[in-house]
């Protein structure tokens, strides 16, 4: 089949979004299933993109239009795109299935529409060759972000969505900004003809743009003077959002981050740029991880958790190595399974018990074995225990930080993984040595979906080298942006 | 020596952050950014423009070599429908909270923290 | 200097007024005025810089319909800023 | 005081550093690339004469399709957030006999306009965007004048999804025919109105995304408006 068909990624969402209004006859319950059936169809297509690009190791590139990139507008689904377009179709449809069950707010149908469309802006973005139709994905994601935020209409759902808004105008503004000087200078938007000319640019207008880029993007990828919106945000948003927002939204933020800062490598005040990247990030994971270690909402606590673990992925990207890189990329598989699990469960818990505070965990192990489990084997995978999955990926951003020469940053990073192991144990103890309750009914297929994703910790934790293959080659598509240049089929345009 | 259209641009858009960054009512602060995107639109039409040539509108003998550069212009009718968007998002949320909290300021409507 | 930069003076100059006083205003009314006149005076501008269909979206989509958007929210909320909220603050420590 | 001396303190140092960045593209210098290869292609390959919209809707139409997205979630959002059961309008003075009068005579004219900006939005400055908010400030005028007057909005919203899905289509077709999402198959494959450029009947696809941008934006924009103007009543 013809790679262009491809699109259909991006034109299936947006469909079937624009086809919700016109069956609101089918009540609830039906438009429930038709999400799920539509984020089915999604995983289908994204796993026959990925089956495709893995077998023949060739990138798909689909050209909007039919003109060939600088002049039209490609999306570039290499080896990263393909392995993440299919990660975030397969939590949408685990989420899609929870919320058939979790989800009671009324209006419904908005929210399928919202719901599709805040896919759909994860998929761009993550597969998007042109940095202004990054953007306009951005927004995409960020404005159905916004609006499945405040989902709940209760005061605290509007405060934090409030609080994204303000400070997602302010990164976009930046942001684009940041494109204006890139086009002012380079005359392109294509990201592969960038990268060619990114060596004659003008090196402070390349160190403004690029820094007002990488604060733009700051707010989607949670860094830290710009993530003050994100643990408000994951605690208020129905469950099933937040745990779209932990596995999907970040990581496009941060995939478009080191793309954008791969890409202008050529560029003489890289490294300035790359120090402020390194810098934010060590913040972050010690700023988080310390503001966990103070919650009393197991939710907000897992939400700072996450936020700790997306800045060490930002530390990995940042770092400037191929090792870096790959490293980050397999942390970012890593953390998108465990921490979907994580919240899925908490999400489960918080709608059966009615709260997500740490005294409805207490004797979870009596009341709801199963969930209690997924959960115990989440939180020990989070804190980085050998054996489970994250433990390799830890510790190959850790070797990598070490080689790249910033033992500062690893050490931070390594005491702040002291503290995220209190925490943790703490919640561990909470669920099974303390409290006492009755044997809960647990739903078959949350049940299934949570065991499922233990079930991949645990794998990925024995036989790491699958996936590390997987992430080495979707790590060395960031990385190398020579063969990025070459596989984007540019063509001559004006002098 | 800085061009008057940029000083504009720039000056808007510090002013809208000023706005943001300082004012404590909600709307005050949607209207800081509302600035602060008229401001960037400017930035970006004005470094698409070329001295002394006419609109990109290829008639009545206006060549190639006598147009400004299309793509930014292109590129602040989508900005400015993005920002409209953004804007009215916003104010339905200041809406709700207003109906939570019966306040718009921002310290009187802090329940989430820590 | 010639005649038309001066009028490029002058709108910058009135549109950078327009902005301080959409700030500092404390009657939210006069100041969402304020804002749609900012996006006016930018209008003519991007006239001004060849570039009318960026005008002509910007004065209906960017004046108007937004100007009218934040009345309606005025309406549904509170018309002025109270005393309180006139003390600078920082959103940081949200 | 202090706080407001700091913040303009930074604020003046990132304005420094922005126009740092600002003096190596300086202003009104050719240093066209892309849009150059645009300008000198358009007629030929598009059909429009408008170089604008010619980018705007088909060089670039992702981003387009991209942005109706944006308004349509606004929209979405708006009426999710602002839902509940009942909702009426709370106005109760009655608009005056100069609005009353002068919106009954130019209301329907306000919407002609707004359609002829629209449809001729690959000849003349304006197109889909402008075109659809014109027409929503119709039904604005509307709203203003007449105490009881709201837009049929189930259908507004029934409008809105099946214009929408005919934009995502039109580009599907592109696929089926060109190869291409998105792909202009009026003009490259069927070739029609090539001997007219310039006149209403050329433009290849263009009239049909804007018309379709036209009734969307218009049906989007006066929706958020009858969201935003109609209050809860509690009975």
């Amino acid at each position: 089949m013809n790679g262009q068909y491809a699109s259909l990624l991006i034109a299936l969402p947006l469909l079937s979004a624009f086809f919700v209004p016109l069956i609101k006859g089918l009540g609830e319950r039906g438009i429930k299933y038709y999400l799920a059936v539509i984020t089915a169809l999604q995983t289908g297509i994204a796993a026959w993109v990925f089956q495709q690009v893995y077998s023949t190791g060739k990138p798909i590139i689909v050209m909007a239009g039919g003109w060939k990139p600088p002049v039209g507008i490609n999306l570039y689904i290499g080896h990263f795109a393909a392995l993440f377009v299919l990660i975030v179709a397969v939590v949408s449809f685990f989420t899609a299935v929870f919320s058939i069950w979790s989800m009671k707010v009324q209006p419904i149908d908005k929210y399928a529409m919202l719901f599709l469309l805040l896919m759909l802006g994860a998929t761009g973005m993550i597969a998007t060759g042109d940095i202004f139709n990054l953007f306009v994905f951005m927004e995409i994601t960020a404005i159905s972000a916004y609006a499945l935020t405040a989902y709940n209409k209760t005061g605290e759902a509007a405060e934090a969505s409030l609080k994204y808004m303000i400070l997602g105008g302010i990164g976009s503004s930046f942001f684009l900004i940041g494109v204006a000087l890139i086009y002012g200078s380079l005359g392109t938007l294509n990201m592969a003809q960038i990268a060619q000319l990114a060596g004659n640019m003008n090196p402070t207008v390349a160190q403004v743009g690029l820094a007002l880029i990488v604060f733009g993007l700051a707010v989607e990828a949670e860094l830290f003077p710009l993530n003050a919106w994100a643990p408000d945000a994951y605690q208020a948003a129905p469950h099933a959002i937040t745990v779209m927002f932990s596995a999907f939204v970040v990581k496009a933020g941060l995939y478009a981050t080191a793309r954008l800062l791969y890409l202008m490598q050529a560029v003489g005040s890289w490294h300035d740029v790359l120090k402020l990247l390194v810098a934010m990030a060590t913040l972050t994971v010690v700023v988080a991880e310390f503001a966990a270690l103070r919650q009393k909402d197991v939710k907000r606590m897992i939400a700072y958790s996450s936020i700790s673990q997306v800045g060490m992925i930002a530390f990995a990207l940042a770092l400037g190595s191929q090792a870096g890189v790959d490293a980050g990329v397999f942390h970012m598989v890593n953390h998108a399974v465990v921490k979907a699990l994580l919240f899925l469960g908490v999400g489960y818990v918080g709608i059966k018990l009615g709260g997500t505070a740490m005294e409805n965990f207490q004797g979870l192990g009596k009341r709801m074995p199963l969930t209690a489990f997924a959960l115990t084997i989440g939180s020990l995978a989070a804190v980085g225990i050998p054996l489970f999955n994250i433990f390799w990926s830890k510790v190959r951003i850790l070797i990598a930080g070490v080689e790249a020469g910033y033992t500062w940053g690893v050490a931070l990073i390594l005491g702040a993984s002291v503290v995220e192991a209190v925490y943790y144990l703490r919640f561990i103890h909470a669920m099974w040595f303390a409290g006492e309750g009755e044997r809960m009914r647990e739903g078959l297929a949350i049940s299934l979906i949570l065991l499922l994703l233990a079930a991949l910790v645990i794998v990925i934790g024995i036989y790491p080298d699958y996936i590390w293959s997987l992430a080495q080659k979707a790590g060395s598509d960031i990385f190398n942006v020579g063969q990025y240049i070459k596989n984007v089929p540019l063509m001559e345009v004006g002098a | 020596m800085i061009s008057v259209y940029y000083f504009g641009a720039i000056s808007l858009i510090l002013i809208g952050l000023y706005a943001v960054l300082v004012k404590k009512n909600v709307l005050k602060m949607l209207i800081g950014l509302s600035i602060m995107e008229t401001g960037v639109n400017l930035l970006l039409v004005s470094i698409g423009y070329i001295s002394g040539r006419s609109a990109p509108i290829l008639s009545e003998g206006i060549g190639p070599n006598q147009a400004v550069d299309p793509i930014p212009q292109a590129l602040v009718l989508t900005a400015i429908v993005i920002g409209v968007a953004t804007t009215a998002m916003a104010l339905s949320v200041a809406i709700i909270l207003y109906g939570k909290y019966g306040t718009l300021n921002v310290e009187e409507i802090r329940r989430l923290r820590g | 200097m010639n005649c038309m930069s001066c009028i490029e003076y002058i709108i910058v100059g009135v549109m950078i007024a327009s902005a301080v006083l959409a700030v500092e205003w404390r009657d939210l009314l006069a100041a969402a005025v304020g804002m749609a006149a900012v996006s006016l005076f930018a209008s003519l501008l991007f006239f001004m810089l060849q570039a009318p269909d960026v005008a002509m979206t910007e004065a209906a989509i960017g004046a108007a319909l937004s100007g009218a958007v934040f009345i309606f929210a005025i309406k549904r909320t509170q018309r002025y800023e109270t005393e309180e909220e006139e003390k600078p603050g920082w959103w940081v420590r949200w | 005081m202090l706080k407001r001396l700091l913040a303009i303190t930074t604020l003046i140092i990132i304005g420094y550093w922005l126009a740092q960045g600002l003096a190596g593209v300086p202003f009104g210098q050719d240093r066209m690339l892309v849009g150059k290869y645009y300008l000198e292609h358009v007629v030929e390959q598009t059909g429009a004469v408008n170089a604008v919209t010619a980018v705007v809707v088909n060089y670039r139409g992702f981003d387009t399709l991209g942005e109706v997205t944006v308004l349509f979630i606004a929209s979405t959002g708006v009426g999710a957030l602002l839902w509940s059961r009942k909702k009426r309008r709370t106005a109760r003075t009655e608009g005056s006999i100069v609005l009353t009068t002068g919106t009954r005579l130019l209301a329907p004219f306000v919407m002609l306009f707004g359609v002829y900006i629209f449809i001729h939005g690959h000849l003349t400055p304006g197109g889909g965007f402008p075109g659809g908010a014109t027409i929503a400030t119709a039904f604005l005028l509307l709203y203003m004048a007449f105490v009881t007057y709201e837009i049929p909005h189930r259908a507004f919203e029934k409008i809105e999804g099946a214009v929408g899905m005919t934009y995502v289509i039109v580009g599907l077709i592109g696929l089926a025919i060109g190869g291409y999402f998105l792909y202009d198959w009026i003009w490259q494959t069927w070739g029609w109105g090539h001997d007219n450029i310039g006149r209403l009947f050329s433009g290849g696809f263009i009239p049909i995304i804007y018309t379709i941008i036209g009734i969307k934006v218009g049906t989007e924009l006066s929706g958020i408006i009858d969201n935003m103007i109609k209050e809860e009543v509690s009975k």
